[in-house]
């Protein structure tokens, strides 16, 4: 679904990213961990069509990505939301935009705030929530868009662990009923065990690429189950190498 | 305080002004006190009035006009860079034209009827409208445009839904700015060639050495500005109520 | 000279409107030297018509200026402005209507019905009244549109209005604008000779605190009056020195058109002449007009006969 | 790119009119044809020129003057509501006063010299400055203001190290705006009581009907705005890089 | 050196805390955790004389507050940098503000930039940083502020493991050179037990404080401590029961 070939990219005089080689499968979760600074949301806008790459090759569905494409979603690392818009019709943007009924998506759109534990909070504006509580707008904004390939810059960093897991938990159910590419930056190795089939790791300055795991564990699962821990274990060591 | 506050400041204009018209006296043939200016008034107050009118509405009327060019025009400003490079100077420099200089020649064109006055209008409050929403346009903050960009969004959707909504603040900056100029582009278009409204009284009576009503014509000008003003700044709140 | 510098006594003057012909006198007076001889060191300012040069004369930012005489005297009455006339710079009124042949004007009778567009407070509107009776026609019948001076010109040679208020002067101007049509000249004097043109005017306290500077000035003045007046091709030439934005030729046909208004045929007064009949009379001619209310002035209010050129 | 295509507006603009004053035969005392107006330049360039460069340093003098006493003055504004309910509504009402007609005035005491011209560009450009800035100031984000707050920064600091800061973009706009007007109140300040300057050419050739005369030098005129305003420009991007 | 007795806050309608009693000694490290949107950061506003509370006192010091105060420090939830400010004037603005010379702590600054892994971003601006390095600029400005009580909000939420563990220990050895009190809003479990003196736990909507646990463990701690999993691991369990 995704491919990405030899891509580089300069911020100016930063060497962002160098080399990257990637390969995203149609149904799989990528789970891409690293330090900061190190790439990590560089990575997506590229895929995203967002930026440019200044060398290499980025494909999304076989087309060479030029621009944004409506069948890709992305929730940025900060909330991004219009500070004018109540919170369901910040999560509703994405549906107005593409030319669908708002209408249509009204009851979808509650659904899912209610899901993130904002049921209630629907006509508030941004200004009146807590950050965590922004970012879970910004994370019912992406997922209305039922996309067919979803790209998660750190979407629980703001979360308390119980949230956490509990969203967790229902990405894991999300992605079980309807399976999509997913390619999602996270700082918390333990998540990435949860909800990844595959692990890869960016090295900083200019970030590369290196594969960690295939996470080969059945589905669903649940944090503090042992396999999870150990691999969780095994990769905190991994980790420490390789970014060292 | 929020009536009482503005009306101190007027009656601490006032009282300065009365103050100078005794003290330094001030040649009331320069600056009448405000006494003979309520007494001119109260001469011909229906009178005034209708003048008041006039003015006020050929200044909304171009007002109107000027918001309906005006964004659009910034709207095709903000869209195209060449576009911008081509007619932003021209804009500007069609502005540095002095309006009581090109009075006649809309007047020639657009006869003595309300038609030149409203030209008028929008020859002077386009300007800031313009520019206002074209550089709140450019300031949308770079994470909301990505987020549009993101999903593909038309053009018209990042405009509308997004830059001009995110612009509406300085817009009324603009508009604010704008509605001042506006009653002035009124008054500068009636004195060529009209037979109504407070910039013909101005016009005629200060041209017979008549102050005092001249005074009391621009003391209503006054009070059609502050109250388009303020009645500006009701709309804002309506429309921006978190700004 | 090889003298010593002598100290010349500073004087601000306006000019009635702009630097036309019909203001260059000043201009002359200045280059030949008059003012020199007379002691004085004189600014010339372009005025902006006469209530402006009245307000700025008795402001005191100007010792002298040049205003109708018309204009100054419903000005002083109204306002009971500080300022009082010296000279009369013509002797019989410029106004005029001006309209272009072929607008259906030739006569004053032709006026009825039609559409004048004026300065508003100009002489020319505030005696049209008068000069309408004299002419057997209803003044309620014409209609005034007030328009700026500039303007003026323009709004006649677009047609749309049919005659504007005018000096008589102004005849090349407007033919000048009009692109060779030729322009019909309908003269108060003709109807109306009492009116005085323009006037010398000062503030009161000058006329009364420095009479000899009043009639130094009065005198180099007019004296620069007389030379343009009998060198009118002299005047073009000296004014676009002044002045370049000026057109000498025009200038030069203006102060030829005007002599006749400063020493008409017959008159036998010292040039600038001001006699308290005349103004009697003219302000009798004012309260008729409706302009004035009746025994608001009398003369003495208005000008200073001892001063006046004798 | 940046030089080819406000060129090109031009000549589109300058195509147009002639254009339209041979196929529509506009009347050449209306709107004489470019030809007619170099013609006129070209005639008395050096006095032109000098006459420009008297009305530059009006408007320039008075627009400096109008920053330095505009952007105290909004500071004041949002320093303090009460001097906002106070004094804004006069600055509005005093903004609406026709300048032209109280051009006399302003003669009489401030005399023919420079200072008359100064103070009317100073009257029609401090409201869009004080405006903006103000408006600007008001719109800092809560969060930096808060930073600021937390910090016990002395008033002094949230406004110059904050909030004018902040509010720079948005300034500039205002200055924008106000520059074109300066140049139109250096003109309308020169329409009474003046010896020199581009409004004293306009003015007077008007009353002469030398309608090419007034062409050339109201083109002057937008070539004044048009400098001010790109220099204006200039110094912005040298001011905000990012902005 | 702070004191809360029955504070309570509500934004509008939102009801946010409600009857909170906390005490923390003047050397004291307290960890707050909570659901998001369980009022943490409105706490920390209060505390840092930002919010009035609609009931209840809150003192500092022993003088009750009413404005913020320069001996204490606040670092916000988002990184509230100056975007036309560099890295560099962004770290040096308290020093400005409080009319100290930024000369004077310039080395200071060139040095926490330094321990927090921004060696080399001095010049750069705001918008040029990642979403981590951008909260490290912010923690770097808390800290030269060397405060009697530190407000940290989150500070590490948008960093990776491994910076996250380098900090924690930083601010550790921090506390125990100089020690203050400090008062930090986290969503780590282990964070918390690493750090903290004592950790209260905050329930949600209307938050209230509930006392979790002394750790009393010695200084310095490490993560991967066996001690410390083990606490974690019980307050994970009284977490669940609390925020439920
Ligand atoms: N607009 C930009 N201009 C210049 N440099 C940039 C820009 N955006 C990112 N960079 C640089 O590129 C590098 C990678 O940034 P990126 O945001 O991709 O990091 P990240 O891995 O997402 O970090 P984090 O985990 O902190 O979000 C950083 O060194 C950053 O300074
Ligand atoms: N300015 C505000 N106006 C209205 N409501 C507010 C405002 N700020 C916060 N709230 C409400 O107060 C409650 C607590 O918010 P707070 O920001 O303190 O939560 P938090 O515990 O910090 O959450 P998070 O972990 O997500 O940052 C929330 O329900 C929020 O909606
Ligand atoms: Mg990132
Ligand atoms: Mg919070």
């Amino acid at each position: 679904m995704i491919t990405l070939r030899g891509v580089s990219h300069s911020f100016g005089g930063v060497h962002a990213l160098a080399g990257i080689d990637l390969d995203v499968d149609e149904h799989e979760f990528v789970a891409v961990i690293g330090r900061s600074g190190c790439g990590k949301s560089t990575l997506l806008r590229l895929v995203a069509g967002l930026l440019t790459p200044s060398e290499g090759r980025v494909e999304v569905a076989g087309d060479p990505v030029v621009k944004p494409r409506r069948d890709v979603s992305f929730m940025f690392q900060r909330p991004a939301l219009l500070p004018w818009r109540t919170v369901l019709s910040n999560v509703l943007l994405p549906i107005e935009v593409f030319g669908l009924s708002p209408r249509a998506y009204r009851d979808r759109a509650h659904e899912l705030l209610g899901l993130v534990g904002l049921g209630g909070f629907e006509q508030r504006l941004p200004h009146e929530l807590s950050g965590g509580m922004q970012q879970r707008v910004s994370l019912c904004r992406s997922l209305i868009q039922s996309p067919r390939v979803m790209l998660m810059d750190e979407p629980f960093s703001a979360l308390d662990a119980i949230t956490r897991t509990e969203l967790s938990e229902e990405l894991q159910r999300v992605q079980l009923e309807l399976p999509r590419a997913v390619v999602f930056v996270t700082h918390s190795v333990d998540e990435a065990v949860l909800l990844a089939d595959r692990i890869v790791v960016l090295s900083p300055r200019p970030g590369r690429i290196h594969e960690l795991a295939d996470v080969g564990l059945p589905r669903p699962r649940a944090l503090g189950q042992v396999e999870l821990d150990q691999v969780s274990r095994e990769l905190r060591g991994l980790l420490g190498e390789v970014t060292a | 305080m929020k009536v009482v506050l503005p009306v101190l400041g007027l009656l601490a204009l006032i009282g300065a002004w009365w103050l100078a018209t005794i003290v330094f006296g001030v040649d009331s043939f320069l600056v009448p006190s405000p006494a003979d200016v309520v007494a001119s008034f109260l001469e011909l107050p229906g009178y005034l009035l209708e003048q008041t009118l006039v003015t006020l509405w050929e200044a909304v009327a171009g007002f109107g006009l000027s918001i309906m060019i005006g964004v659009p025009l910034a709207l095709l400003i903000v869209g195209s860079t060449v576009l911008e490079r081509m007619f932003y100077p021209l804009l500007v420099a069609l502005n540095a034209v002095p309006k009581v200089a090109i009075a006649p020649i809309v007047v020639v064109w657009f006869g003595f009827g309300i038609e030149s006055k409203v030209l008028m209008v929008v020859l002077v409050c386009i300007f800031p409208i313009v520019i206002s929403t074209a550089s709140g346009m450019k300031s949308t903050p770079h994470e909301l445009v990505e987020l549009f960009r993101s999903l593909d969004a038309p053009r018209r959707h990042e405009f509308f839904k997004l830059r001009l909504r995110h612009a509406l603040p300085q817009v009324f900056v603009g508009l604010k700015v704008a509605i001042t100029l506006a009653v002035i582009g009124a008054v500068i278009g009636e004195f060529v060639g009209a037979r109504a409204g407070l910039g013909y009284v101005i016009y005629t009576s200060g041209a017979s050495a008549d102050t005092s009503l001249a005074f009391a014509a621009m003391a209503l000008l006054a009070v059609i500005s502050v109250a388009l003003f303020y009645g500006l700044g009701y709309v804002e709140k309506k429309v921006l109520p978190y700004a | 000279g090889g003298g010593p510098p002598v100290e010349r006594a500073k004087v601000n003057y306006l000019t009635s409107f702009s630097t036309f012909g019909r203001d260059a006198y000043v201009y002359v007076a200045q280059e030949r030297g008059f003012f020199e001889q007379a002691g004085l060191d004189v600014t010339i300012t372009p005025g902006t018509g006469s209530v402006d040069v009245l307000k700025l004369v008795a402001g005191g930012r100007a010792e002298f200026g040049i205003a109708d005489f018309t204009a100054t005297a419903i000005t002083v009455t109204k306002e009971k402005l500080p300022v009082t006339t010296i000279a009369a710079v013509q002797q019989r009124s410029l106004a005029a209507i001006v309209a272009l042949e072929g607008n259906g004007i030739s006569k004053p009778a032709d006026l009825a019905g039609k559409k004048i567009g004026d300065q508003p407070g100009s002489t020319n509107q505030v005696m049209f009244p008068v000069y309408a009776k004299a002419a057997g026609i209803d003044p309620a019948q014409v209609q005034f549109v007030p328009s700026s001076p500039p303007s003026l010109p323009q709004l006649l040679a677009a047609g749309q209005v049919d005659g504007i208020g005018q000096f008589v002067v102004g005849k090349p101007l407007i033919e000048a604008a009009a692109k060779g049509r030729k322009a019909v000249v309908l003269p108060y004097g003709d109807l109306v000779p009492d009116l005085y043109g323009n006037a010398l005017v000062a503030s009161k306290d000058t006329a009364a605190q420095k009479p000899d500077l009043v009639r130094q000035f009065s005198g180099a003045l007019l004296k620069g009056l007389t030379y343009a007046i009998e060198h009118p091709d002299e005047v073009g030439p000296i004014l676009k020195k002044y002045q370049p934005a000026q057109d000498a030729g025009v200038a030069s046909a203006e102060v030829a058109l005007m002599a006749p208004y400063v020493k008409p045929s017959g008159f036998t007064g010292p040039v600038g002449e001001l006699t308290q009949p005349r103004v009697e009379k003219i302000l009798r001619t004012l309260v008729e007009a409706g302009a004035i209310p009746d025994g608001s002035v009398r003369p003495d209010d208005l000008a200073s006969f001892a001063l006046a050129p004798k």
